[in-house]
């Protein structure tokens, strides 16, 4: 169990310089979030089309720099994904870090976190940002009827 | 595991009382534990005691996946999803619960909840005193011949303002068996719910939450060879969902003002506080001991000890038994002896080695209708033997003939 | 006993986590357990187990008398008589049941609970929750520099409609002692009573409730080295005998029938079911354990081990330390790194064998007034040693480093 | 640890003969009592003079041998008794059955039932017509002014 593989450079880089931070314009839907056990909080936008793709995407939050880094990395990884791809990423990625088989071709930088299944108590900071797309998506699909 | 080997696994029942073999046949008061039971509970404070939940550190960790683990246990026991599972103290706590949430969410005047005189008072009190509080009605189901809850006597009372049904699956006085399964229809029917105390059923018989459709299921950690101060309230998905929690504190909740506060979803936010960890570990470990040995096979030999040791009473003259007349179907027999208290026939027991519960087994309403103050109960579990039953049997014709002597 | 011998009643101490000494830091959120609290459970489940009250046979008594023997011990690690402590699960519901209890009999449009912003989310959420179901008002004190709860700031609130002041003993965030004497004198000079919550005190300080004046206290065992799942509620002899019960069924009743009950005296009122018999004696034994150490020489050790870790947290640059500038009164010390999450400092300390909690430490109203949204804190205990506040300051200031670095 | 011991005949001859069994005319108070773990009741009659004399008590309930059997002698016991001496009576009592020393010479046919101090779940049977006495006498003497 070793820092190093949790803390890598892109990790650190994500954090401190999170792609998509803030809110979208026009968002299909909005979600927040909580985990309770730290306080930590996240916002997530997402704008989804008719085809089922997800559009954009933007997050805004506080948290430790694996949610933070987690939620910047994962919105990057959807953007112009179709909905049932960006749940695989979402799948994947949490298969990953419970040490399941993954085909971590699919994940991009978020293979960067693979080293947080070392430490279970922070699976939930790196899988919070997935929980709260896949809240939006439920709903979305549930509201508008299936948009794919 | 054959019998001897099993009652080995238990280090209590080897003791001696009062130089006689100790013949415990009170398990429907509470039962003895193996040692599996003792070593996970050990194990558990030696290798990874820890706060739940709230650590980011290993061992805290490991504490939250036992906790989670034993919930899985518990949940593979009934047949359940893990989330549908509230750890509570026991089948006491859980039945507080339910009819302080649930009840709140669904009673008021005009309303009913359906129950029996037969019930425990842990099922009987609470639906009273909420019913009490909102201005609902308490009604009660006429008792069958053995004084078995009969689904046509449910269906006789049920009406379009009944919102809970609540009944025992098994009476700890009668040993009578509840057909649940056609009791959750008749709810199901009516828009109403079905509740049902497994104090008695969870330990002793294969219960499939989803089989026999029933909405809530309470029952004790203790009484399934598990610690005590520990029980679960089993709860549909979509009705947990829906409950407002009834305790408040630690990690029941999302977010916190200081003048209003938004909580977790279920199971989470009805267990308040630092929940009893060993307990669960404890209980979740009980819960694979008895699916190890198999929920048939103990129910049959419950069964088997029950049906030998309540014609063997009979044959006592002198002895009255209660509950069914014909086959018993658990492992609860109930008996007096006639013009003997039944506190004086469990002394005369115990000075023999034999453990019975004597008294009104916090079932006042049933034992009114018994026309008993008090009486006496042998009850069986996976480790009692035929030895116990025919120690028991003695020592009852003993005593008969010991008060006859005194009362000279 | 030395602290060499002491630490060896820990099995849990002796473990290597991630191959480094373990250095446990967080007795604040559960503690771990001497061999002597894991013995008397066993002996108790191999010994004496058996539902208590019920049974008339002599394994049934003897369980008995170790559950009330365990309720006498508690009594006198408080100084309080053993019918004034009522068994809970812990804390928190501890002040759920004397929120709706008491709260049912004294609060009501025009009256008001006064508490605190630096509550703990147990000894808040009851007491909210309660005044919004009944129309009374929460009225919050205004915390001091050190963010402590002053006697002053309390009289400044309270007027003729306060009923219940309800603050905490020790706070689990800061580490600020509260003068709970003079508190419990502003409370009955209002003809109110103070409520106390010791979850952080009970284990770690002498308390005498006459003494101090306070009429009720709330306590958890697991935090005092007893089991999980069992706390206590004591309460003056008075106002408990006025109490109505909160929760129902079991041996807490005196007399029960279809449409009405009576119930027993308090404290047996309060506990209706199945106890948790095996914790209540685990807990009793903590309570003997901690007085044959001394409650003095405990605190001693933990204030000792809290500013010694406090003055050496804040020489490392970049770490800011909260609660009291000067001398610490408790074995609490909350504090963070800039820059860095306090749940990455958790992680980094973790893969150094440390455990300390880092979170809002269900404090959410207290963090947003120190503007954090996470703190880490140390806590330490009566088997803590300087090597464990070395350990600590080791592991900080490396942490510091490696974040440094790698946030290039 | 003898039955024997326990259901002497003298014991058994109270409880099949219970003395001063049903209730006076005219009581200076009466009080009933649950033993809740077995659903016994108890109902107790004692008449106070001014001098503090118990002139007269009488009892009724349902229970076992050994409730009813103490409550026929303790109720024999007491009539005629100065409060004080009763009071004596029913502590030295209680103290015979938890094993402490106690005076056997105040006691009359209540000693027969020491051998009840073997069974610990039973002592609140014997014991359970002291309470009632105490509470009773307790009552009359915070309501009407101590009659002594
Ligand atoms: C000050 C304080 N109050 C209450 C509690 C709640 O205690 P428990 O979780 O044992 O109910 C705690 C501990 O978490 C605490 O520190
Ligand atoms: C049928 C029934 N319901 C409820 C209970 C109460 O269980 P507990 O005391 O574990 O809360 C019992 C056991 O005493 C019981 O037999």
């Amino acid at each position: 169990m070793s820092l190093d593989d949790v803390y890598r450079q892109v990790v650190m880089d994500h954090y401190q310089n999170p792609r998509h931070h803030g809110h979208l314009a026009h968002p299909t839907l909005s979600v927040g979030l909580h985990n309770p056990s730290c306080g930590d909080e996240l916002h997530l936008d997402v704008l989804v089309d008719e085809d089922g793709v997800v559009r954009d995407a933007a997050f805004e939050g506080q948290g430790c720099s694996i949610s933070m880094a987690a939620a910047s990395m994962f919105v990057d990884r959807v953007r112009g994904k179709k909905i049932a791809e960006a749940r695989r990423i979402a799948e994947t990625f949490k298969d990953l870090l419970r040490r399941r088989e993954a085909d971590r071709s699919v994940l991009g930088d978020l293979e960067a976190l693979e080293g947080v299944s070392q430490f279970p108590a922070r699976v939930k900071c790196a899988t919070l940002i997935m929980n709260a797309f896949e809240q939006a998506i439920d709903r979305i699909q549930a509201e508008g009827g299936d948009p794919k | 595991m054959n019998l001897a080997a099993l009652r080995s696994e238990f280090p209590l029942l080897g003791r001696t009382e009062n130089g006689k073999r100790l013949c415990y046949v009170d398990s429907a008061a509470t039962a003895q534990k193996p040692q599996v039971v003792l070593d996970a509970v050990r194990r558990y404070y030696v290798e990874d005691n820890a706060n739940v939940y709230r650590g980011v550190y290993a061992l805290a960790a490991r504490a939250t996946q036992d906790y989670e683990d034993a919930r899985a246990d518990v949940a593979a026991l009934v047949n359940a999803e893990p989330e549908e599972i509230i750890f509570t103290r026991g089948t006491t706590e859980s039945l507080n619960l339910l009819a302080r949430s649930y009840g709140e969410l669904v009673l008021g005047p005009g309303t009913n909840v359906v129950t029996s005189p037969a019930e425990h008072h842990s099922n009987l009190l609470p639906w009273q005193q909420v019913a009490l509080g909102r201005g609902a009605e308490l009604r009660f189901v006429e008792l069958g011949e053995d004084g078995q809850v009969t689904p046509e006597a449910v269906a006789a009372v049920v009406d379009q303002g009944t919102r809970v049904i609540a009944v025992a699956h098994v009476s700890n006085v009668l040993g009578t068996v509840t057909d649940v399964a056609r009791i959750a229809e008749i709810a199901h029917a009516a828009g109403a719910v079905l509740v049902v105390d497994g104090a008695q059923s969870v330990p002793h018989m294969p219960i499939d939450v989803k089989a026999l459709g029933v909405d809530f299921l309470a029952f004790s950690g203790h009484k399934m060879c598990g610690p005590t101060g520990i029980g679960a309230l089993y709860g549909r998905k979509e009705l947990l969902g829906r409950m407002p929690p009834v305790y408040f504190g630690g990690e029941m909740i999302e977010e916190v003002t200081l003048t209003g506060a938004t909580f977790k979803e279920a199971p989470y936010r009805f267990e308040g506080g630092t929940p009893n960890v060993a307990g669960a570990v404890g209980m979740g470990a009980a819960a694979r001991f008895l699916m190890s040995i198999g929920l048939e096979e103990i129910h049959r030999r419950d069964v088997e000890l029950a049906n030998m040791a309540a014609d063997g009473l009979r044959r006592i003259e002198g002895v009255r038994v209660y509950g069914p007349t014909g086959h018993r179907e658990s492992g609860v027999v109930t008996f007096n002896i006639d013009g003997v208290h039944a506190h004086d026939v469990a002394t005369a027991l115990d000075a023999d080695g034999v453990c019975v519960r004597a008294g009104h087994h916090c079932c006042q309403p049933l034992m009114r209708r018994l026309g008993a103050t008090s009486t006496a109960r042998a009850s069986f579990y996976l480790y009692n033997d035929a030895d116990d039953v025919q120690q028991l049997l003695a020592a009852v014709a003993a005593a008969k003939e010991f008060f006859r002597r005194v009362a000279g």
